[in-house]
């Protein structure tokens, strides 16, 4: 990669700091920013990350601390007033107007006009040239983008970010639910970006995505900034090792399982929104992984199954019993549960407290009567906290309030919680630290040998390749090829889903 | 000219005549009463009446719309209880243009659009009450007077009437409220007289100028363990009111005659549309009832009015 | 071409007939209520007539003027419920006015500029306080109204006749105009405001606004700013209608228009307008103004009694948005 | 101990007086308006004195019982515009079962359950039809109101004096029950539905639904059957509510309470509630009834005209919301 140690200072933060009522989320953090450079910004679940660059950005105030920007000082007051000094930002939660289109939402906030009326001619030409540059000209610009895929939303809030000519850049965990091709598409823009000078700082779990990427990083862990330095001076180690501070020991530990009986078999199911039929038949003690590019249609095969979309055609037969209307109530009955991608949407009630989320599939164990035992629960939701390492102030905290990856792990935990026989993830790991997520790895084996059956969808190769049985792999809503895992490697993946042939 | 000609007029056109009253609200038991009267009146007539009132009680903007739909209904003649005595005369001016004539009843309309009013005096009535009041608490005390809703015309009037005598005549009666507004509901009048007997306990009469405030204020005495104590006087009546004066927990009640009013509202118009003379004004009198006359069976006639006949309930 | 490229998004190519009734769905809800009443036969021949179209028309030129205001209002994901009090306010003010002396201009003028003062005031305590709608404006529900009442010393006010009173009048005086000069305004304010929603800026920053408040923030909108104006606006609206209010009764009356604001409201979500924000039309609300324009005009013809005329509005009320519903999720 | 283990999360212990603050920081607005009225010279005497504080509490009931069905509602995302309508019918209900002869038990269990059906009807209507609350109850409101006069034959129905009447009787007959049995009544159905809401599953899982009804789902909450009950339940207080209107009535008068809705949802979002779902509490409702009935109180008390009463209620209610506004952006 291009380096160049002498490049000027853009952007300096000084002992920024950050309290959330109770909580201390930035402690006295110093980060600073060249021109030109890909700035990484790394840290566990909750670290403060975002708390950090909202700061810079607009969105949050800080209770303390100094910025400079271009050697003027900078405090901007909201994203406009950050805006206005070259600053723009991809948020980790999506951040769109669900109602309105693509369009809309791709232009909101700068739109073009004359005398206040919009010139719909020009903004439909830059919409769709944007799209063009981020390479998915096929999203149409007059959807609600509220009925878009979460993968397809996150290419939009790419979009929108490269409209506005920024001198910084900020990207969230721009690829948390993006594909490999995506990604690698990302990254070139990337690259073009910062030849143009266009300073970027870059937050990612995904770590040899950052290693490819950054030039530079600064490691934040609990709200204190903990390590910085250039990227090719440290390998993947450190790097965790300051994180976490602690080695993780291997990223995909194989747990031995065995497969068993026949659980879940799917015969011709084709559900409401899906466009073709799938056959797949699941056993006791089986990972199987779903991948595909954007809008492939794995989600939409999970709703089917779980109830949430209606069946049109064939059946769900779980156990070799075939129910003929699937409602999310029986299926949670039948042993099963699902992860929703769309946690701020679907996945979470937001505003309710961590411990009523953690256990809304499953109050059987602390209520008598329909009498919940609330002191019973809260030991029980502390022990899940420690297990899963959600950074909270109590179960009592809205889950509003934590940070991305720690309500990723509340709605995971949600699952496990819940004890069921049948896992239905959809993109389980977005947004999880490393080491959390080698901890959730090692789960999923485990459940496996206890004889439960995983259906796993991501659009990250590596973690299929790691840890599932078998992978199916989806191209424009039809299965293409169901193998072995060995059969697969992330070459002819990628191939399949993008052509939906196998070579 | 003559029945007969009438007669053959009603032939030509294929039906009755079709008269629309228009009463101010309809929830009330005194717009029962000119209900029935109408309905009487029609009966004897043969003439069909339609009896609708603006859909939410006392609401002048609902009752032009009231009327300008019926104007749109092309109905024969109008009765109507104009809610304003100039908010209605646009509408009014309108049916005339469309040839409909129009008798008012109960409250006053400017101009000289209608052929006929006919109307309790309820600024006598107001009057009545002051001097009933007085003579109750031997010319002097302490009193509330309650108001009904504001804007509301002839309770206005009535208010008027009381408070005016009660400054002109008798100074030693003195007001310790004046301007407090019961509101539509019965409810919101029991409880505003339940807070204002709870701030001035030693209040020696009451006036409230129509059933709705009269029976609220009733219930707060009654509540209060005051009925009986506090001299009270009322408008119009209803059966409970009729009860409470009974057991002395009403002192009297100013009565109207509804009945006579909503009889000769569609009297009038029918004997203007069938061409008679007719007289412009008529005043259906104001009378007092107390425990000592209520007996008296041209009292109890409008104490308890006999409607059945005329009404399903 | 370019939809043929997500094999999701395969859109079906409508028929022509197809086209008609979807253009004619939003209209399904007024078309059963007119339907409805033409084939009741007491009623039916007069009831179809254009004199009684325009008397509705006349009728509805207040309750539209706020829920133009309201459609904005709510399609931010706000709520005006001291609309109806603001209507009363206004057109106090300008009967006072007029009666003051000053020209009717100027006194209209003030009533407009009243409601659009409330308004600004709702606006800027919702944002300066971060208050929900719903309470700001509950507290000036009874603010505007108590002070409508004062300035009418408690009375409706007399004014003096002028050409204030011939905007809403049934018979408008050049004949040519066919209708009331304030039905004409109504149809003006309802395309401009239908323009403003879709083709400026505002209208965007509105939908935005009202669908994600956060994103609109986050993306360099004002919002503070912008809903100001959207409750400014939306007061001005309701100064307006208080003009036509005050036109057609010819006096100023504080408390006419109690309970308004239901109504108002129920014409935007008729219309389709979600309280939760970023939906609404002003083709939708105009046509939940008309619709129960429609109901109350035909069953006061009909002369049924208030009770029955009640059951049977809720009925088609629900009825009505029901069946848009079942066509929405048709689709 | 737990939060030991938490790194980074550095927690501030809060000193006692800031527990009690704490404590206390939701009764601020009644604080507040307590201590206004306390503090007037004309009425401090007569206004802190038990028995006022009695007729208040009395007063109180029926928008009390409707706040309780209502918060409920409002926590689940919905609203329930046919509240006050259905008070009214069930009063009416209960004086026509009386006056035919039906003995008042029976005639009390009818009422309730009137109200109750009517609810099942509105849930049964927003579940099966998948229309907005909103529009539902509004159209029930009409409904609701049109049976209860029909019923009335658009009277008062008066009923003979029973034990019902003495459920609301300021001076309640055995003395040693202090205040009207409705009282106690009141007390008591709040004191079990904050423990429905805090500890029972049914209270999470209405939580849940008003959070996010789609996460609900997902997590096996039976979302129709739950909002059934909750319209059902809330019906049912209405119901009661209705009883104690005309236990304090006397008479069933099918026109009582009319925009009474808007006080209870009011009393509701004053004490937290929000109407975007998934916030509110009984306490809060409660706090809110009394805010908004001492209010009342107080100012009928000082013999202020009506408008100026209207004025400073409505300011009074921004004002208190707006003070928990700031304490809660403190926290
Ligand atoms: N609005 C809020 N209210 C209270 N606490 C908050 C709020 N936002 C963030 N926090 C807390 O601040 C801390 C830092 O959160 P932040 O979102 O910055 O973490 P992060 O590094 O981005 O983590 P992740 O990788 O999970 O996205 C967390 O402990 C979180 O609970
Ligand atoms: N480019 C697009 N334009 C419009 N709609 C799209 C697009 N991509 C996806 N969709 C929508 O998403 C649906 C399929 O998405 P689904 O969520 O099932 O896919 P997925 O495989 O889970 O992909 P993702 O990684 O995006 O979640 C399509 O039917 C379509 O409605
Ligand atoms: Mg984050
Ligand atoms: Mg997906």
């Amino acid at each position: 990669m291009i380096q160049n140690p002498s490049l000027p200072l853009l952007l300096q933060m000084k002992n920024i700091r950050k309290n959330f009522g109770a909580t201390l989320a930035l402690d006295e953090v110093d980060f600073d920013l060249k021109k030109g450079e890909v700035h990484a910004l790394i840290g566990e679940n909750g670290a403060g990350k975002s708390t950090l660059v909202k700061i810079l950005s607009g969105a949050l105030r800080a209770d303390k601390g100094k910025m400079s920007l271009e050697n003027v000082s900078y405090s901007p007051s909201s994203p406009l007033d950050g805006r206005r000094r070259g600053v723009s930002m991809i948020y980790q939660e999506l951040n769109l107007a669900p109602h309105l289109t693509v369009e809309e939402n791709i232009m909101l906030g700068k739109e073009l006009h004359s005398w206040g009326f919009l010139r719909q001619r020009e903004i439909r030409e830059k919409v769709r040239e944007a799209l063009e540059f981020v390479h998915h000209p096929e999203i149409s610009l007059d959807i609600p983008v509220g009925k878009l895929s979460i993968g397809a939303r996150q290419v939009v809030e790419i979009a929108r970010a490269l409209m506005s000519r920024a001198s910084v850049l900020i990207m969230d965990e721009p690829t948390s639910s993006l594909s490999q091709e995506d990604s690698d598409l990302l990254f070139q823009i990337i690259r073009r970006l910062k030849e143009q000078g266009v300073s970027i700082i870059y937050i990612s779990h995904f770590l040899e995505e950052v290693q490819e990427i950054a030039d530079r990083f600064t490691v934040l862990r609990d709200g204190k900034t903990v390590g910085s330095g250039e990227m090719k001076n440290v390998s993947l180690e450190e790097l965790i090792q300051m994180m976490v501070g602690q080695k993780v020991d291997e990223m995909f530990p194989r747990i031995e399982h065995e497969v068993g009986d026949l659980l879940l078999s799917l015969d011709k199911l084709k559900g409401k929104k899906m466009h073709a039929e799938v056959n797949l038949s699941l056993h006791r003690g089986e990972v199987v992984g779903l991948a595909g590019l954007i809008g492939a249609g794995r989600t939409e095969l999970m709703r089917t199954i779980f109830g949430l979309d209606a069946v049109v055609n064939g059946s769900v037969k779980v156990a070799s019993v075939s129910t003929p209307i699937g409602s999310p109530w029986l299926r949670i009955r039948q042993g099963m549960g699902y992860l929703s991608e769309d946690r701020q949407g679907e996945g979470l009630a937001l505003s309710c407290s961590l411990a009523d989320n953690l256990t809304l599939s499953h109050f059987n164990p602390y209520s008598r009567f329909g009498f919940l035992g609330l002191k019973k629960r809260r030991e029980a939701i502390q022990g899940w906290i420690q297990r899963m390492k959600i950074k909270a102030r109590d179960s009592d905290q809205a889950v509003l309030s934590l940070s991305g990856g720690n309500q990723q792990k509340v709605a995971l935990a949600r699952l496990l919680h819940q004890e069921a026989d049948i896992l239905l993830l959809d993109e389980p790991t977005r947004g999880i630290d490393v080491a959390s997520k080698s901890q959730i790895y090692e789960w999923i084996g485990q459940l496996a040998s206890l004889g439960k059956t995983i259906l796993f969808v991501s659009s990250y190769f590596p973690e299929l390749l790691g840890i599932c049985d078998r992978i199916a792999i989806f191209h424009r809503g039809r299965l293409v090829d169901i193998r072995d895992y060995s059969d697969w490697t992330a070459q002819n993946m990628m191939a399949a889903a993008t052509t939906g042939r196998v070579v | 000219c003559g029945e007969k000609e009438d007669g053959d007029m009603q032939q030509e056109r294929g039906r009755r005549l079709l008269i629309a009253v228009i009463p101010k609200g309809t929830t009330h038991e005194f717009w029962k009463s000119i209900h029935a009267g109408a309905v009487k009146a029609s009966r004897e007539l043969g003439v069909e009446v339609i009896w609708k009132g603006p859909q939410k009680e006392d609401d002048r903007a609902q009752q032009i719309i009231v009327v300008e739909d019926f104007i749109n209904r092309g109905v024969d003649g109008i009765v109507l209880a104009p809610l304003d005595d100039r908010a209605l005369c646009r509408p009014v001016q309108d049916a005339v243009r469309e040839s409909i004539p129009v008798v008012i009843i109960d409250s006053g309309l400017q101009g000289e659009d209608y052929v006929s009013f006919v109307a309790t005096d309820n600024y006598k009535g107001g009057v009545l009450a002051a001097k009933k009041m007085e003579e109750l608490l031997g010319g002097k005390g302490k009193i509330f007077l309650i108001r009904y809703q504001e804007g509301s015309a002839s309770t206005t009037k009535r208010e008027n009437g009381f408070l005016d005598t009660l400054t002109a005549e008798f100074p030693n009666i003195s007001l310790l409220v004046q301007d407090q507004h019961t509101g539509a509901t019965t409810e919101s009048a029991f409880q505003l007289a339940e807070n204002l007997l709870g701030r001035f306990p030693e209040v020696d009469g009451i006036f409230c100028p129509n059933e709705s405030s009269t029976f609220g204020v009733l219930r707060a005495l009654q509540e209060s363990r005051l009925a009986g104590i506090v001299k009270f006087v009322g408008f119009d009546s209803s059966p409970k009111l009729v009860q409470a004066l009974q057991q002395g927990h009403i002192h009297a009640l100013v009565l109207q005659n509804p009945l006579k009013m909503g009889y000769l509202g569609v009297k009038q118009i029918v004997y203007h549309l069938r061409g008679h003379e007719i007289e412009t004004l008529i005043d259906t009198g104001v009378y007092l009832a107390t425990r000592e006359n209520m007996d008296d069976p041209d009292i109890k006639a409008l104490l308890e009015p006999d409607f059945s006949s005329y009404l399903d309930r | 071409m370019i939809k043929k490229n997500i094999p999701g998004l395969q859109i079906r190519e409508k028929t022509r007939i197809q086209h008609l009734i979807s253009w004619l769905a939003p209209f399904l809800g007024l078309i059963l209520v007119l339907v409805i009443f033409s084939l009741m036969p007491e009623v039916q021949d007069r009831f179809l007539r254009i004199s009684n179209f325009k008397s509705v028309a006349t009728q509805s030129v207040i309750v539209a003027l706020g829920a133009l205001g309201m459609t904005l209002i709510i399609i931010s994901g706000g709520i005006d419920l001291s609309a109806a009090s603001n209507i009363a306010l206004s057109s106090v003010i300008v009967a006072f006015a007029i009666n003051a002396g000053i020209p009717p201009v100027f006194a209209v003028l003030c009533g407009v500029l009243t409601g659009g003062f409330v308004g600004f005031v709702n606006g800027s305590l919702i944002t300066s306080l971060r208050l929900v709608p719903f309470i700001v404006t509950l507290g000036m529900l009874g603010i505007a109204r108590g002070i409508a009442k004062w300035t009418a010393g408690n009375q409706k006010i007399d004014a003096p006749l002028s050409w204030v009173n011939e905007l809403m009048a049934r018979h408008p005086s050049p004949s040519w105009l066919l209708m009331a000069p304030g039905v004409w305004l109504m149809i003006l304010l309802a395309v401009v405001m239908a323009v403003v929603l879709r083709y400026t800026v505002f209208g965007r920053h509105v939908f935005a606004i009202g669908s994600n408040e956060a994103t609109a923030r986050l993306c360099g909108i004002r919002t503070n700013r912008t809903k100001i104006i959207v409750y400014s606006v939306s007061g001005l609206f309701c100064g307006l209608s208080g003009v036509m209010q005050f036109s057609r009764l010819t006096v100023g009356d504080p408390t006419v228009a109690i309970g308004l604001e239901l109504d108002i409201i129920a014409a935007v979500v008729i219309g389709g307008g979600s309280l939760r924000g970023g939906e609404g039309s002003i083709l939708g609300s105009m046509i939940g103004v008309f619709i129960m324009a429609f109901l109350r005009n035909g069953s006061t013809m009909m002369g049924w009694p208030n009770y029955i005329q009640e059951i049977i509005i809720g009925a088609i009320i629900i009825v009505a948005v029901g069946l848009d519903q079942l066509r929405h999720r048709r689709e």
